[in-house]
């Protein structure tokens, strides 16, 4: 068998090579291996046989076909992920060999380039977020939140975390997952049912005794409120011994308050809507930053990257820092057992913030806020209850419909509309007419209208 | 490859520094930006609506247009170094050619537009896609069911560690110990550890792999389970697999196998067969997906029995009809993260795996086996690497060298040879790992490196230790060719020069005293 | 108005520029243009404002989504261009910023990769001609041929070019074109019409008068038959002082005689075949190749790269040859009037063929006689007289159907399939029921006999 | 900008030489291999049927694996410079950034798998893009119609010079003088001869411009027309233009437009206001299409009048409800090539201009001509480099200067200047054109070059005057800092040593005499 991945595996080279080792056949390479192991026949994968470049080409075409893109319009829905434009440079930049193929930068003077690169990345999220220590990526916002918890309790030496009751469930569930074999516990504060809140009183309460690692909130919430009490909760939180992380959207920080501003300790995000696209969910790009605070960067997880200079102090360079945190020295005792993560993932976004810069973020931040503003008035003119909160929101918000949503669902389907997501069982409360809207600079007024008439002409069919 | 290798050297300033003059250039047009104004008369102005939350001082991001943003960043590119330029012998990392049909297929619009909570009758294509992969991994590992979702291997082991607790818990026992070879992966302990679990060390035989005396002695009703490469980080093989297993099982505990590396023995052996109760794979290792300079990966789980109950949910399923998420989890430990995992790579392997197919696969795996040991026969009469624990015995997809003569005899350590090889456009191996070998050199070509890198590589490595014995000083002054020269760690780590990002520079230049 | 591919149209820097130029405004700078001249308002071009990248997306899947691309099976069709695999590589590379938005290597030092990668297209398709020189790419093959007579003419001095009548139509009337200011014939020589070939006595007759500059052969033909009395047509044109020019397909020389073997003066083909796509019929790739000979060389078009050392002597390095040849030095004088080529094509077939190699060249042109002759044959078996001539052929074939064929084309595609070409306008003395099929390395025998199956059925209906 | 730049330097071998053991190594599989067999049995063996055509020895190609053709290539793109990379000034090139967009869109499935030959109702998409892209450019010309068929400017040049051929011809005039400029571009008066027109040769000015009473003495009945380019090549408005061609129509002679570069004019003004009856634009000039290191381009060509009957065929068209190519061809000079033109680089200049939108290209308009003249001022008082032809005018799109003070001061010539700026990590400009100016350096900025960058360009150009001065040999040994050093044009070209293939390069080995 000759292959174009396997240069040697031809008779020529094979011969030659094993000669020079010494066996008769690649299988005398594998004496060690008790015989009774050994495969006798090729595994039951792929098709069979090999293929080449066009049989699956056509092969994966064919599955391609049946999967459903939104364009026209963007979808609308909601849930952690948006539709966002992701701009061509960025795409053009992760597709060089020379940044996708190479591994984590452990040799740094061969690597300089992917190294700047990562340290621009971090430098520009932790001035998005006035936050001043990034690293170069946890795996997703909900990892990235598991990993602030463990951090939490690592600082404070508590067993605690308080987060809302609104908080994301599938980041919940996450964070849940991470913290079990550590027997943390995660409890959840209730809410102002009108403006979705976190309701205060309860979060003092659970303070008081004094065993909380931390509190968490969302700003905006996963159900897209905005949480605007953020520097009382700071405070509550620093005064028990807590401390304060805030899940944030990157791009509503050209509008909205970082958290660097009400003092978040630890800030994560998920990095998705910085160009990468919705890749169903994966790969994503966790965010991960915490303030200039000793205790907090010797806890971190995951990769830094910092700046250095040449051994003669000539000349600038980029190295991975403060490694003494990691599993490959550390071992058990590691801040994480992180070590593949999302660098390019962190690249595309570095490029992304690049190409957007200091007015674009603005702006950026500006229309997503009028035009998911924009659908929640459209929407409430046809009799929806949108927003759902009496309380400003950024991107997503709840909208609950007169009928069950499902139906609303698959009849915006049949008209090739990607409507928000069903709330019925992402948060139960909220009843089945309820759904998770999101709207972003990709979706115009056309869109909007559009979605509106349709919902409207389905509403009136469906009740 | 020849002689006179030189990288790209750009000086490149950080993005910030670029538009010197701070004129107000974008990169990006916002879409349908000619609708601002008409949205404001109608919903109002967010700056007045935010109140306190509104940002009032904009973020300190550079201005640039798109022709400097993609300069500045090819640039980069130039100054970095991966399978796509020349070899990346990483030991422990399996370096392979990354397929460019891989590549293009996967970044297909009808992949990267989808939206994870789309209706499963959107999506079918794709997920008949992940169930076939599932199934072929399964195959491979000899395990029952995988679950998709981690999104590298230390998440994989990490799920699969909770699973053993869980799994221990749910039966009524509270063991508490993980064994771990000291030969094991940085992410096996860290993983252990993270899923509340003590570690236990234990030691590696003279013959290069589990001292089974040692792990009889360290076994207990404590133990819940051991976590196991094979063959190990050493390239060697654990030839008493099934005794390990039959000791480890004696005992209640599990048997958890670190798949990250499976290319030596895919489609030769199977963890299962060997008595492994969970798998996890590193899709980006073994079946090529690239590892984009760190990330991303993703890192498949997979188990044997009763453990599939607890493999994070949801698995994919198939009901004859129709293929959808399976989210029933009565025992299992939840999800390891949000959605389904890292689905792109997943796309590429399912491609890498169809298109090597059933002989192609171990094909591949023997050729990487032939490339270590032939790289061995290369090497064999130097000196100055010696090769530690059974020099005779053939080592699999990697092979660990020791240049403690070499570091005895001129000074030079293991890290000025790896500096040294880069001199001459070559990638230098994993070093210092395992830890239990000194001045580690470890190697792993994997099949896609072609037999001249290999003899390159060896002359390279002969060349430095000779040069070495010569003139010390010259190798510990490498590297000269790359974009920059050593850099200095120290200076990178201290606690009043550490630097993670612009805005701690700005800081400092402002004249703030920050101290790590 | 500040955008993205126009860095210094910002306020700052215009006020700045402007300053420094000491001028007030940008117009100022057009004092010079007659004043009537100037456009008082924006030219009526593109959507009447400026669109950003999501929104041309949107507009341009628009337009994609109304053409038809053929996969399962591929096109039929012929007429020149076929469908072929595109490996993944090839794109990979030709898809690498430092090469195509690089510009003609006028600077040699700092082009070295651009200039070796044309060096070795150049080479590979000497070899694979067995032909000497190449140069680094005309247009495409009908302008190749176009160049190929003129330079016929300026090295023999004489006036008239025979062809066979079986010639591709659109080549012969480029090439008529581009003749025509200059008053140059073309005759065209009749054919057997059994087997295709040229009428050697014709065209013997025709040489006789020694006015001829040049006989030019298509092998395959574009009706895909073989010319098979290569060297007695070389052997006729070089003793009446014309040369012999032949046109090829690339990717039949694995299998098929190389021009160079048959004494070709001149080979020119269409290098579509080699990785490039159709394209919709362009960009192509021109091929031109001489053997060594003084008097042919110094008259090609088009750019020569050639192998070099630095001026110390101590390294290698590839810079433009022969450059008094081209427009740019010798004007008027010139050889041709191109510069602007196709050199992204050419290393597009250069890494084509590089991944081909020795074993794939010959297993491609192997497998596509095979596929294109098990075609033919099945065809035969459901009463299409397939091939139409008796003789050899390679890759296209003229089929003839029991009834008109466009009937049936337009049924194929309602199956969607793209079936041969019709042949009725190009080909019009064949009659209107022949196409022009063409079978490739791509078509698996399942695509074949699905056709064939499609087929029997359409002509049962039809007939 | 920063000093110290270095371009990578890999001393790659041949794609020959990779291969050194000649093993059977292949890159590419062909699809659907496995039925060869079964297909022989039915159809038999080429190798017999083909009797003598058969090709008895393959050809010598290499033969290599995926790997090393993709690691060889990406090698090679790194010791290569495009505007990817930096600045590339190089006058009457227009090399402005190529936007990704374009590049990414332009390659979807849904054009480049399409057929020439497919029905017309399978592409209506492409064709309306076409027929838009066509209306836009008679617009921004001021033209009728355009053909979109020619691959270049030089062939658009051809069919114009043509089309007049044919227009006096089909009026019984055999005019067979065309006129050209002395500060044309090279492919004006090569295409004028291929079109069988005598060239004549008008000078220019000390305006700059064409010289009036030159132009006057030069016309004739056996005027066939003027090509003029406007601005010139020297970057200089021709203010006279109405003037101008009312003499070239006064006498019956036709005017034609080298609008290759259409880039200081476009929004502005319109060849067709000027007066002119056929333009040419290269669309991989002023309508972003990359140049690919020498093309693909497209050249589309357009004609006002009368001689739109002239262009080649076939030209978009509509109905009102259907795409389709019009073949009508009464008078038409034919086809200028196969098919219809250069797809591709059309629709990436559709895409473009859409973009840019109306005022967006009159902008860029604008920024390339401030950025000339910004450029301008920033040298105006280093006396090394002179303007000639009144310097006090302003420049447009392009300014070519003159090294010849510098020259005749410290020997250093334009082409040492272009290796040093090399040196630099900077395109050179384009040097030694047009040829009316001597030691020229003509320079092109393009509207995507940011300020600092042209400042930095000016920068180095007094650096490199002043070290000329100093040290004349120094800049003479330029370029040091590139993939190589600077390259022996003489033995490039000897008769004896020329190589222009790998097979020419083994038969001299194997001993043959090859001279040219
Ligand atoms: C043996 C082994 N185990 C585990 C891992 C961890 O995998 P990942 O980097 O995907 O988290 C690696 C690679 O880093 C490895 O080589
Ligand atoms: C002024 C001018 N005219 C004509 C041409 C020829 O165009 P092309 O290179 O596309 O053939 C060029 C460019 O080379 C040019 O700059």
């Amino acid at each position: 068998m000759i292959h174009p991945w396997v240069p040697s595996a031809n008779e020529d080279d094979r011969k030659y090579m094993l000669k020079k080792i010494g066996v008769r056949t690649p299988l005398d390479l594998y004496r060690d291996v008790p015989s009774k192991l050994l495969l006798d026949k090729p595994p039951k994968i792929g098709f069979g046989k090999s293929l080449s470049e066009f049989e699956i080409r056509r092969i994966v075409e064919s599955y391609l076909r049946k999967n459903k893109v939104f364009l026209d319009p963007p979808p609308f829905m909601g849930g952690g992920l948006c539709f966002h434009v992701v701009p061509a440079a960025v795409k053009y930049i992760i597709s060089r060999g020379e940044f996708y193929t190479a591994y984590t930068p452990y040799q740094p003077e061969i690597n300089q380039g992917l190294l700047q690169a990562l340290f621009e990345y971090q430098s520009l999220i932790a001035d998005l977020f006035e936050m001043d220590v990034v690293n170069a990526s946890m795996y997703d916002m909900s990892t990235a939140v598991a990993e602030a918890f463990l951090m939490a309790v690592r600082v404070t030496k508590k067993k605690k975390i308080l987060v809302p009751a609104t908080m994301h469930p599938e980041h919940l569930s996450v964070a849940k997952t991470w913290l079990f074999g550590k027997g943390i516990k995660i409890e959840q504060i209730s809410f102002n049912s009108e403006t979705g809140e976190i309701n205060l009183m309860e979060l003092e309460r659970k303070l008081q005794s004094n065993d909380v690692a931390a509190v968490y909130i969302e700003n905006p919430s996963s159900l897209g409120f905005i949480e605007r009490n953020v520097e009382a909760i700071s405070d509550l939180a620093h005064k028990h011994g807590a401390l304060f992380i805030a899940g944030v959207d990157p791009l509503s920080l050209g509008l909205i308050k970082p958290p660097g501003r009400y003092n978040a300790d630890i800030a994560v995000a998920e990095g998705q809507s910085l160009g990468l696209g919705l890749n169903y969910g994966g790969p994503l790009l966790g965010i991960f930053a915490v303030k200039w605070d000793r205790r907090l960067i010797r806890q971190m997880p995951g990769r830094l990257i910092g700046l250095t200079q040449t051994v003669d102090g000539k000349e600038r360079g980029f190295v991975m820092i403060l490694q003494t945190r990691e599993q490959h020295i550390k071992r058990e005792k590691a801040t994480s057992n992180i070590t593949t993560n999302e660098a390019l993932m962190a690249i595309a976004a570095a490029v992304y913030l690049s190409l957007l810069g200091r007015e674009g973020i603005r702006k950026i931040s500006r229309i997503i806020w009028l035009r998911s503003h924009y659908a929640a008035k459209r929407l409430s003119e046809i009799g929806v209850r949108a927003p759902y909160f009496n309380n400003e929101f950024f991107k997503e918000f709840v909208a609950v419909f007169p009928v069950p949503y499902r139906k609303i669902h698959r009849a915006l389907l049949e008209k090739n509309i990607l409507g928000g997501l069903p709330l019925d069982k992402w948060c139960p409360w909220i009843g089945p007419n309820a759904a998770l809207f999101c709207v972003t600079e990709a979706h115009s007024m056309r869109d909007i209208d559009l979605l509106v008439d349709v919902l409207n002409e389905i509403i009136g069919r469906v009740k | 490859m020849v002689e006179g290798w030189r990288q790209a050297r750009w000086r490149e300033p950080l993005i910030y520094e670029l538009n010197s003059v701070k004129a107000k250039r974008i990169g990006f047009i916002i879409p349908y930006a000619d609708e601002e104004e008409k949205l404001v008369k109608i919903v109002g102005k967010p700056e007045e609506k935010l109140g306190t939350m509104y940002r009032d001082t904009p973020p300190e991001l550079p201005s640039l247009s798109e022709v400097e943003v993609v300069r500045h960043y090819v640039r980069l590119t130039q100054m970095s170094y991966g399978v796509d330029v020349g070899p990346v012998p990483l030991g422990s990392c399996t370096m392979k050619f990354n397929p460019k049909i891989c590549e293009e297929l996967a970044s297909d619009p009808r992949l990267v537009n989808l939206h994870p909570y789309q209706d499963e009758d959107t999506v079918q294509g794709l997920l008949e896609m992940l169930y076939l992969l599932e199934r072929w991994l399964a195959e491979l590992t000899g395990m029952d069911r995988c679950s998709l979702q981690p999104p590298a291997g230390a998440a994989g082991e990490l799920a699969g560690a909770l699973m053993i607790k869980k799994y221990h818990l749910d039966r009524g026992e509270n063991r508490d110990e993980m064994l771990v070879p000291d030969s094991a992966h940085g992410t096996n302990p860290a993983s252990a550890a993270m899923a509340g679990f003590k570690v236990v060390r234990i030691p590696t035989s003279e013959k290069g792999t589990i001292d089974l005396e040692a792990l009889r002695s360290a076994v207990s009703e404590r133990t819940a389970g051991l976590m196991l490469t094979n063959p190990n980080t050493l390239g060697v093989f654990e030839e008493d697999i099934l005794e390990v297993a039959k000791i480890v099982h004696d005992v209640g505990g599990l048997l958890y196998y670190d798949g990250a590396n499976l290319n030596a023995i895919m489609g030769i052996v199977r963890p299962g067969d060997m008595g492994f109760d969970i798998v996890h794979l590193n899709i980006h290792k073994t079946f090529a997906a690239p590892h984009g300079g760190g990330g991303p990966g993703a890192g498949v789980v997979c188990a044997k029995g009763e453990l599939v109950d607890y493999l994070p949910r949801p698995l994919i399923e198939f009901d004859g009809r129709k293929y959808y998420w399976d989210y029933t989890c009565k025992k299992c430990i939840g999800r390891i993260r949000a959605y389904y995992g890292n689905i792109i790579p997943l796309v590429k392997a399912f491609i890498y795996i169809a298109m090597l197919g059933p002989e192609g696969l171990r094909e591949a795996a023997l050729q990487s086996v032939i490339n270590t040991n032939y790289f061995i026969a290369l090497l064999k009469d130097v000196q100055d690497y010696a090769l530690p624990f059974d020099p005779q015995r053939p080592r699999k997809h990697e092979v660990v060298y020791t240049a403690e003569p070499l570091k005895k005899a001129t000074g030079v350590t293991a890290e000025d040879v790896a500096k040294a090889l880069l001199d001459h456009g070559l990638h230098a191996p994993t070093i210092y790992f395992p830890p239990i070998v000194n001045e580690a050199l470890m190697i792993e070509f994997t099949e896609s490196e072609p037999r001249e890198n290999i003899e390159f590589y060896a002359k390279t490595l002969k060349e430095i230790a000779k040069m070495s014995h010569e003139s010390p000083q010259r190798i510990k002054s490498c590297p000269h060719n790359t974009s920059v020269g050593r850099l200095d760690m120290r200076y990178a780590n201290h606690p009043k020069t550490v630097t993670p990002t612009y805005r701690v520079y700005r800081r400092r230049v402002k004249g703030e005293k920050l101290v790590l």
